[in-house]
């Protein structure tokens, strides 16, 4: 079976169509899969909606499909500071929908796992409940909310091995972990592709079978949105 | 003389107990982080992954793939762990979380809080804030206690599109604080700031609330 | 002359395509493991929490925290992983593994399956078989075509408690295949074992199906 | 804080009370809590409702627990050849809830996630959903499952640093991992008790956060229930 592709753009190859819905690993720009991202905006292909944390800044992660005007809708958190998603929102070219984050990972992880609907607490009373069936259980009021299934989930790990068993690193994780199994197919890109049996069994975060398709994206140059630091004490 | 916000985040942090897990708020709520009692364990918990968050770190330990939920760089400790997005919140849900400080627009006496978005002006989003208030075991608000026009946050009910109702546990202000002892009785005035009377915050208030100070 | 046990799961086999993601009941099912067609790579899950299970173990290798759903002691592969419960039927309800082969007590022509309980006997449970039916992309079962007492197994309708409703893909039998296309159509004799007329199936089936050999 | 404890019974201490409700990790024999069990049974807590995969062999796991009549109700997928078991539940003086492996371990990952209820499509059109609610989700039919949540839950780790951060091996992980989060406090026995920062923190199973009392349980004589062996190839 083929699992590893050369690079981004044939790793795409077959999966996308006009109209179509992805998931999209990273929060804010940590993350992400920038390689991936590029491909989709080289590709060209339209009219997409986007499940994901964020939506990038100007020019950065998702942002730059919305510079492309690539995106029909987000289904997003926070969507920070974007002057061109602000424009494109305001004028109606774009539609977002707001999902409180534990929410938004939980429909991702829901829909991968075969569940259509879950109760949750989180918006009960506010707008993220209107239109929502609210449901009392033991006395307390949820709301259902539904799991998210996308034609296309793209990721961005650390390692993986020539398996597709792959791990993260540190906060890069994540939507990345949900978000992988919520798809009908999901593409991963990694940092380093390593031989079967250099991962530890017992410390892999995304079994193979969900990384159908793999390319290493080295090297990254990551952002960083807010550098905080410290001042050494000195002696 | 008001609080000013180091005085409330620290007034917050007298809230921890020895053994908590707390997920801090942006803004004042970071803070706290630095008021932390002497002898008191505290673990800090990042929406985004991560249970055991660090100070900043030193410039040569920069790591863009540590971040919190502020997407601001931070260390790691010796007992940090990492986990995903969902398993972040099933833990936030869950009610794992003893205690979250969030900031606020409105809090409402019935301890409904806003603090997401103002219609008319753009949207960002409720990132986590709605899972925490709807998870965390006790939920400490700490704002200003008017707003910049001078109007009072702490309302009969609030006007802002809500982020939770009847959540909020305790309000720490520049003027005072109020407490309840669960969700079926009304906010207490229990501290005011030095100089502060009853009074004065009474005429800064809407909210009905009882005194006992 | 009928298929003999290794010669069903020999068949069964060869629905396996390379790159599969599959799931093997007890008995029989396992069986299927020792016939995989050659270039044909299959990775093997277990519910319990494993994907990538190797032959039983050496002697000297044998580690009791490395079982199999059956409960066996078996050995694990370099590409071996491991994980929780709720996460390996997160796997198989969401549909992610391609093909499981099951043992039957009853199949309707609806594509119905008991396969857990008998009333009036003892009740060990269902374990993991109602989620592998709901969940796993294409359901095999591989059982003796008739009951010990000669009764049929391919029948209208179960008599037995239900494992799941309309979700098998093919039989296997010792006799015959059946398959159908999708989960509207009706069931199709496919195959017939060394000797076996489509009279001596038709004898000993009381299910509808249709003939295609 | 104090979160390591120097034997079974102490780490129990206080926690117990007839006619609780409990989540026992476990697959079969592997990865049961058996320190804890025999904590259980040592005192004499009585009328339990447990939640746990199996219910143990006779004198082994929770097979204890039914031997000394503790238990009132089971909730398990698998009751497997257990004398004793069979007795009690025929006889009528043991009550067992039937529960789908993966329903199972789901309804324990909901509880512990705050999610009271869930659709799935195990059990559609079984007895496993009568008297459950229906609701169609695009076409198809799904039940709806209740998420448990114990007033204890006792697991069996590999190691665990003093911050309560635990690693599990191999598939001695199975039911351990989602029914740690799903009570009011949950109780860890480990094979080992390591320093802080000695676990690499990219490689937790079970944060701290979770593991309120720990104890080390060693050593060890792991049963096995079916012992099957290849031999070696002769040269």
């Amino acid at each position: 079976m083929k699992r590893i592709y050369p690079d981004a753009q044939t790793a795409l190859e077959g999966l996308l169509f006009d109209g179509m819905h992805l998931c999209v690993g990273g929060f804010g720009l940590c993350g992400i899969p920038e390689r991936l991202i590029d491909a989709l905006r080289d590709a060209g292909v339209k009219d997409l909606t986007i499940a994901s944390n964020n939506a990038g800044i100007e020019n950065e992660g998702l942002g730059k499909l919305l510079g492309s005007r690539q995106v029909k809708k987000m289904i997003s958190s926070y969507v920070g500071e974007n002057k061109e998603f602000e424009r494109q929102f305001l004028s109606g070219e774009l539609e977002v929908e707001f999902c409180p984050q534990g929410t938004l990972a939980e429909r991702c992880r829901a829909g991968g796992a075969g569940i259509p609907g879950f109760y949750t607490k989180t918006g009960v009373g506010t707008q993220v409940a209107e239109g929502k069936e609210v449901k009392n259980f033991d006395g307390d009021d949820y709301i259902l909310e539904r799991g998210i299934f996308a034609d296309l989930c793209l990721i961005k790990g650390w390692k993986a091995d020539k398996a597709g068993n792959l791990i993260f690193r540190k906060t890069a994780r994540n939507f990345n972990a949900p978000m992988a199994t919520a798809g009908k197919i999901c593409v991963a890109e990694v940092e380093e592709i390593v031989e079967v049996g250099d991962l530890d069994p017992d410390a892999i975060h995304l079994p193979g079978i969900y990384v159908k398709r793999l390319i290493s994206g080295a090297p990254y140059d990551k952002k960083i949105e807010f550098r905080m630091t410290r001042e050494r004490e000195t002696a | 003389m008001p609080w000013d916000r180091n005085q409330m985040a620290a007034r917050a942090a007298q809230e921890l107990q020895d053994g908590y897990y707390v997920n801090l708020g942006i803004g004042i709520p970071t803070l706290v982080a630095n008021h932390i009692p002497a002898g008191v364990e505290v673990t800090l918990q990042s929406e985004n992954g991560m249970l055991g968050i660090g100070p900043f770190p030193y410039e040569d330990e920069i790591d863009p793939d540590l971040i919190n939920a502020g997407k601001q760089t931070i260390s790691e400790l010796p007992s940090t762990s990492y986990f995903g997005s969902a398993d972040s919140f099933a833990m936030i849900r869950g009610g794992h979380i003893d205690l979250t400080v969030l900031g606020a627009m409105e809090i409402s006496e019935k301890g409904d809080i806003a603090n997401w978005m103002i219609p008319g002006k753009m949207i960002k989003g409720m990132g986590g804030a709605m899972d925490l208030v709807a998870g965390v075991k006790k939920i400490i608000v700490v704002m200003d206690h008017c707003a910049k026009d001078g109007s009072p946050k702490f309302i009969p009910g609030c006007s802002l599109p809500l982020t939770g109702t009847n959540v909020v546990d305790m309000i720490i202000t520049d003027l005072a604080v109020f407490h309840r002892a669960d969700h079926d009785s009304p906010f207490e005035l229990i501290e005011l700031a030095p100089g502060v009377s009853a009074e004065d915050v009474a005429a800064k208030t809407t909210a009905h609330y009882d005194v006992a100070v």
